[in-house]
């Protein structure tokens, strides 16, 4: 299978992909651990509001953050843990935002998978599905009014999210402007409870692109080489300056929408279906077949990034949390016509 | 009908899920449509059950907030009273324009009645965020021809979603999250005000709270802290605030000489500048000290429970407040 | 070409088609002079606000409104006087509705195009592009709700309309609903100034029908027998309960976006391409070809027309205008929860 | 600064156009996006020949005002400065969400500034009616993090919008559809009051009346005939609606002792309302009569010219209001 992948037996390129695959398995890894934290602190009552796990799609997610370079612009959603980390978040950031913590980059104001550093190019997404790709479209445009050529930008969104109008503007706007954006849709067969079925009537998702007029690829989302495969082509395309790209991966969502969501609505014969795999499994066994890890590197592997959860979560939680008094309750950027009421002195 | 919290009895979201059902069992032309309502009963369990048992009449929806509106418009035109439910009010942004320039405008420009209720689960709570806890009421009220209801109690909450629906105008209902479980009541009302009357949620003679929705129960806690200090605090609910009732307001503010408005979202133009523009036009000579409001912060609405509980008016705000006033 | 229409040498076919062609063609010149009218009060000042024509489009338009049964849904747009004619609007609703009469269904509180009666399936339309195609889908849902079967709802939009977040909404909304909407999309080349360069990047609009599970046909919309055949084809589809269908007409506006506008901007070479052909010439054309009429009848027909709208106009020109004192000032519907403050005492 | 009508000059929509040529020569990071800017120069040639004296920095977009924001919110954080034209106000209600919960939270939650300009050809006109005429400046304030300006002369058209594409946060630019032609100025201004600041429009002794944008030019000939009856009112223009500048305000009723508040909007929340509200609870004891509002009638904008010039506040009934409080 990796030979789909390679050009036909380069030794270099084959040293390349180890390389990748490696990074991008350790970030799978890392988010699956990390959103088991998240899980462990939310049962504890340690997270306040949701908690939005990104299980089964890891693979897709971190492909995208593995391949993008730093000076791309990478806006995710909620199950894209391991994208975020791959393209260059710190754990610290993350456990900071879903604990509060007034030094986290939302300093409390916002939290959970409302995060980012735009100047980096890791755009904090609104709640308001499909409204993030857009922006992304701006940055891209902004940077051809700026002469800067050769970067990308990635939006992910999910098989819901593909009905709302936002989704359908910002797609045509890019293919108008013939902007690198790469689309990213994670068809995880369902929209909270919602299955794709109340949601779409196209037979794939990836029938869309044409009315836009942009290039599309499906991909199993379960098997990290074939995503890495599909999304280093999509985004070198993008970067090629070839127009906007699609993905269409075709998953399962491993967890409840959030994880006050037991998901007892999810159809058994899609969990046990080949998308129901765990992308996980597959990677791990993938590259114990290619001798690449064997059990125990990858079981050191795992305790190594279980301490550096725990000493991060540890650490996060003697920071302080947000003082109101202290808070400068402004909304403008404006210092000098913000207005304070007497309202505003509560 | 001083509401406190019990473990037992009917919920506010009970009291919602139950109006919905009558609704549906003593109405053919009622259906709901919104996302996750159908088998799964909805994202904070307000349709639970009905899919099952209304079959057909519970649709899931895509997640498409203009065109959910837009069918309910459309359905309403054919003589159906449709429910739609926004996942959260924070989102009917983007349903924004059918609501207000399809839903609030087709009576006025056509002389068919648009019934629809569009139900917007609203508020603060803990952990929400920017995006899960706003406010808007203030946004529908602006704008002709909608029905803004703000429900401060169980019962309310009840009668007035079953007054919704058969009202023949499109209704913004407002149900708070907060009160969702944070409220109880021992049985569901039998009859209640009519949508346009402002309530008397507690009897005062000091000063005026003029106030809606989760901030009643503000004020009723910050009243029982008062009246340790001697003051009598009269607390006006306001139930719905588009109509809003000016007459009651103006009467107790008549009684006390002193006002207070207090709401939970924003201050630019929101309700509370409604009604003490309200009150010093039509009831100028009434007030025997400057009206006051009370609201959020002018910053979008924190996520960390500390910025939360400081960012939004407080039993402990609502007090201060009224003391500074009551000290004049 | 007849041909190609009919159900091959089938004689009461033949009849039936005759009949509504010589239809659709009287409701296309009714149209034409219609607009002339429109175009002339407005030059002299008669009508105020906008004045929004439907020349080049009258084939298309008129052809849905000939093909549609009473008890169907009908949203036209801008450009649809010819098809909400042949649906049953009278020239008076039209003309008391640019003219702003109290005695218009809209009584002169809307104007122009933003007409219609809605307990006839005449809806009238809101501005904003693309929001009335989920309130046909509501018409349609509650039929299904009251066990009415066999009614249809055509909506029109044009090419700019597509790139709305609403038209995307609202048909997925009906593929998902599997509702008899026929959204029929006159591709006209221009929104406003705009080409549709700057709109869209697919090859034809038609390709966006496989990303909602829709069908499609495209047709030449400046040939009248094709647009019969095309529309009867995708209504009888839709009442045949097939699912959503999508109609893309390739045409030419044949005047500026409104009466105010020279349209300098439109292409010559599109002016003398096929699309830039006059629909209503060729609709005539072949009409004498058939020998279905002769060139007096043709003239006659022309002037019974304008003899009849001028006397509408005429009429409704002596109609009184609202009287802001009569007028009951009261957005809603609820008369007891109506509120009259003093700023309404003007 | 009082402006009558002349053929010559230069009209406030020449002030518009020339204000975002002159942002276009002096910042590179300045663009402008929106629907027929391009080569056409804008459905009011407010862009008229921008494109051809700018090339690629005016760009047609399609008709999808959701993106048109977003993409310029994408644009501001990559450090250009973005001009967004809205064809018409009423439309801005599609990219609503993208206003009000993208751009205007991004820098209460990142500390990035978002500095986009959105301009909304607005307010009433004749045959205008319900979608091409609405006043919902209130809509946009209501939000925290938003700027929205109201320009009422030809000046502050073009002060006012380069300022507002100088200024770090999302800027609603109100410009008003009447006042396009029908206003006149000899030159541009070398300088203007800041954004913040309300002018006083006229200066008077009896009554305040507070308005802004075409409504001034309503109190200003209310103004013109009531000194005829002997009465001297006194204009603020506003200026911006948010930020408000309350003290200005204060400082003029300290001096005539009566308020009216004139707007085109619709009442319910309105500037007029804010105004009211402020005055009343900072400024309490300078009131010798009740506070009054003016206001378009609560109902949609209607098409036909004399329904419409009923329904919005004109000299007319700004002097009939303005005596009633007179003669109190
Ligand atoms: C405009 C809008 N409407 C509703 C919601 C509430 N909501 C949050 S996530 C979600 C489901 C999203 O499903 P999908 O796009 O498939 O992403 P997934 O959760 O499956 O990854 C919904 C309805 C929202 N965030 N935005
Ligand atoms: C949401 C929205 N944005 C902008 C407008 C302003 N507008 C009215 S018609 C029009 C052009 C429409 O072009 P198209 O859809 O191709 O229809 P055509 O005029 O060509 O028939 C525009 C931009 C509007 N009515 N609605
Ligand atoms: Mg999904
Ligand atoms: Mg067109």
């Amino acid at each position: 299978m990796l030979q789909t992948v390679l050009e036909p037996g380069t030794h270099e390129n084959a040293a390349i992909f180890r390389e990748k695959y490696l990074a991008a398995h350790r970030f799978m890894l890392l988010a699956r651990l990390l959103d088991d934290k998240y899980a462990a602190l939310y049962r504890a009552g340690k997270i306040r509001g949701g908690v939005f796990l990104g299980r089964g799609q890891e693979a897709l997610s971190a492909a995208i953050g593995v391949t993008l370079k730093k000076t791309d612009v990478f806006a995710p959603l909620i199950r894209d843990a391991a994208g975020r980390l791959a393209f260059g978040e710190t754990i610290l950031d993350a456990v900071r935002t879903y604990l509060g913590s007034s030094l986290g980059p939302m300093r409390g104001r916002d939290g959970n998978v409302h995060r980012g550093r735009p100047m980096e190019g890791q755009l904090p997404m609104i709640s308001h599905l499909g409204a993030m790709i857009s922006v992304v479209n701006g940055i891209l445009l902004a940077r051809r009014f700026k002469k800067i050529s050769g970067t990308v930008g990635v939006a992910c969104i999910g098989d819901g999210a593909t009905s709302t109008g936002a989704f359908h503007e910002a797609l045509n706007q890019a293919a108008v402007e013939k902007l690198p954006l790469v689309l990213v849709i994670a068809d995880n067969q369902y929209a909270y409870s919602t299955p794709t079925s109340r949601q779409f009537a196209c037979d794939s998702l990836a029938d869309k692109a044409a009315g836009y007029g942009v290039e599309v690829q499906s991909v199993d989302g379960t098997d990290l080489v074939v995503c890495l495969k599909i999304v280093s082509e999509a985004i070198s395309r993008a970067r090629k300056n070839q127009g906007p790209q699609m993905i269409v991966a075709k998953l399962l969502r491993l967890c409840g929408h959030g994880e006050h969501d037991l998901a007892e609505y999810v159809d058994s014969q899609l969990k046990n279906s080949p998308i129901g795999r765990d992308c996980l499994k597959i990677a791990e066994e993938f590259l114990l077949r290619q001798k690449w890890l064997d059990n125990s590197q990858l079981a050191d592997l795992r305790n190594e990034i279980i301490r550096e959860i725990e000493e991060t979560v540890a650490q996060v939680q003697r920071e302080p949390s947000p003082d109101p008094f202290a808070e400068e309750w402004r909304a403008m950027a404006s210092e000098h016509l913000s207005e304070t009421h007497e309202q505003n002195e509560n | 009908m001083n509401k406190t919290k019990t473990d037992s009895g009917i919920s506010y979201l009970d009291a919602i899920r139950e109006a919905q059902a009558r609704a549906l069992r003593d109405d053919p032309r009622v259906f709901i449509y919104g996302q996750d309502v159908g088998a799964f009963g909805g994202a904070f369990k307000a349709t639970k059950n009905l899919a099952q048992e209304f079959p057909g009449r519970v649709l899931d929806s895509p997640i498409s907030e203009d065109a959910m509106v837009g069918l309910a418009v459309g359905a309403a035109i054919e003589g159906m009273r449709p429910i739609v439910e926004m996942q959260f009010a924070d989102f009917s942004t983007v349903g924004f324009n059918q609501i207000v320039n399809q839903a609030a405008t087709l009576f006025w420009r056509t002389n068919i009645p648009c019934p629809i209720t569009v139900r917007l689960p609203f508020g603060g709570t803990e952990g929400g965020g920017p995006f899960h806890s706003q406010c808007i009421e203030a946004i529908y009220a602006h704008y002709p021809g909608l029905i803004v209801l703000t429900p401060a109690t169980v019962e309310d909450a009840y009668a007035m979603l079953l007054e919704a629906v058969a009202l023949d105008d499109p209704v913004i209902f407002c149900e708070h999250k907060f009160l969702y479980r944070h409220l109880k009541a021992e049985k569901l009302p039998s009859e209640a005000l009519p949508i346009g009357k402002a309530r008397i949620a507690r009897e005062g003679r000091d000063l005026t709270v003029v106030t809606y929705s989760a901030m009643v129960h503000e004020a009723l806690e910050a009243a029982r802290e008062l009246s340790g200090e001697g003051w009598e605090i009269e607390i006006v609910d306001l139930r719905s605030v588009k109509p809003l009732d000016t007459d009651t307001v103006v009467a107790s503010v008549a009684r006390t000489g002193k006002l207070l408005c207090v709401g939970e979202a924003w201050p630019w133009g929101g309700v509370t500048a409604e009604i003490i523009t309200r009150v010093t036009s039509e009831g100028y000579g009434l007030l025997d000290a400057p009206p006051q409001r009370l609201n959020a912060k002018d910053t979008p609405v924190p996520y960390h429970p500390n910025l939360w509980a400081a960012h939004r008016p407080t039993a402990r705000s609502v007090a201060a407040a009224a003391r500074n006033l009551l000290r004049q």
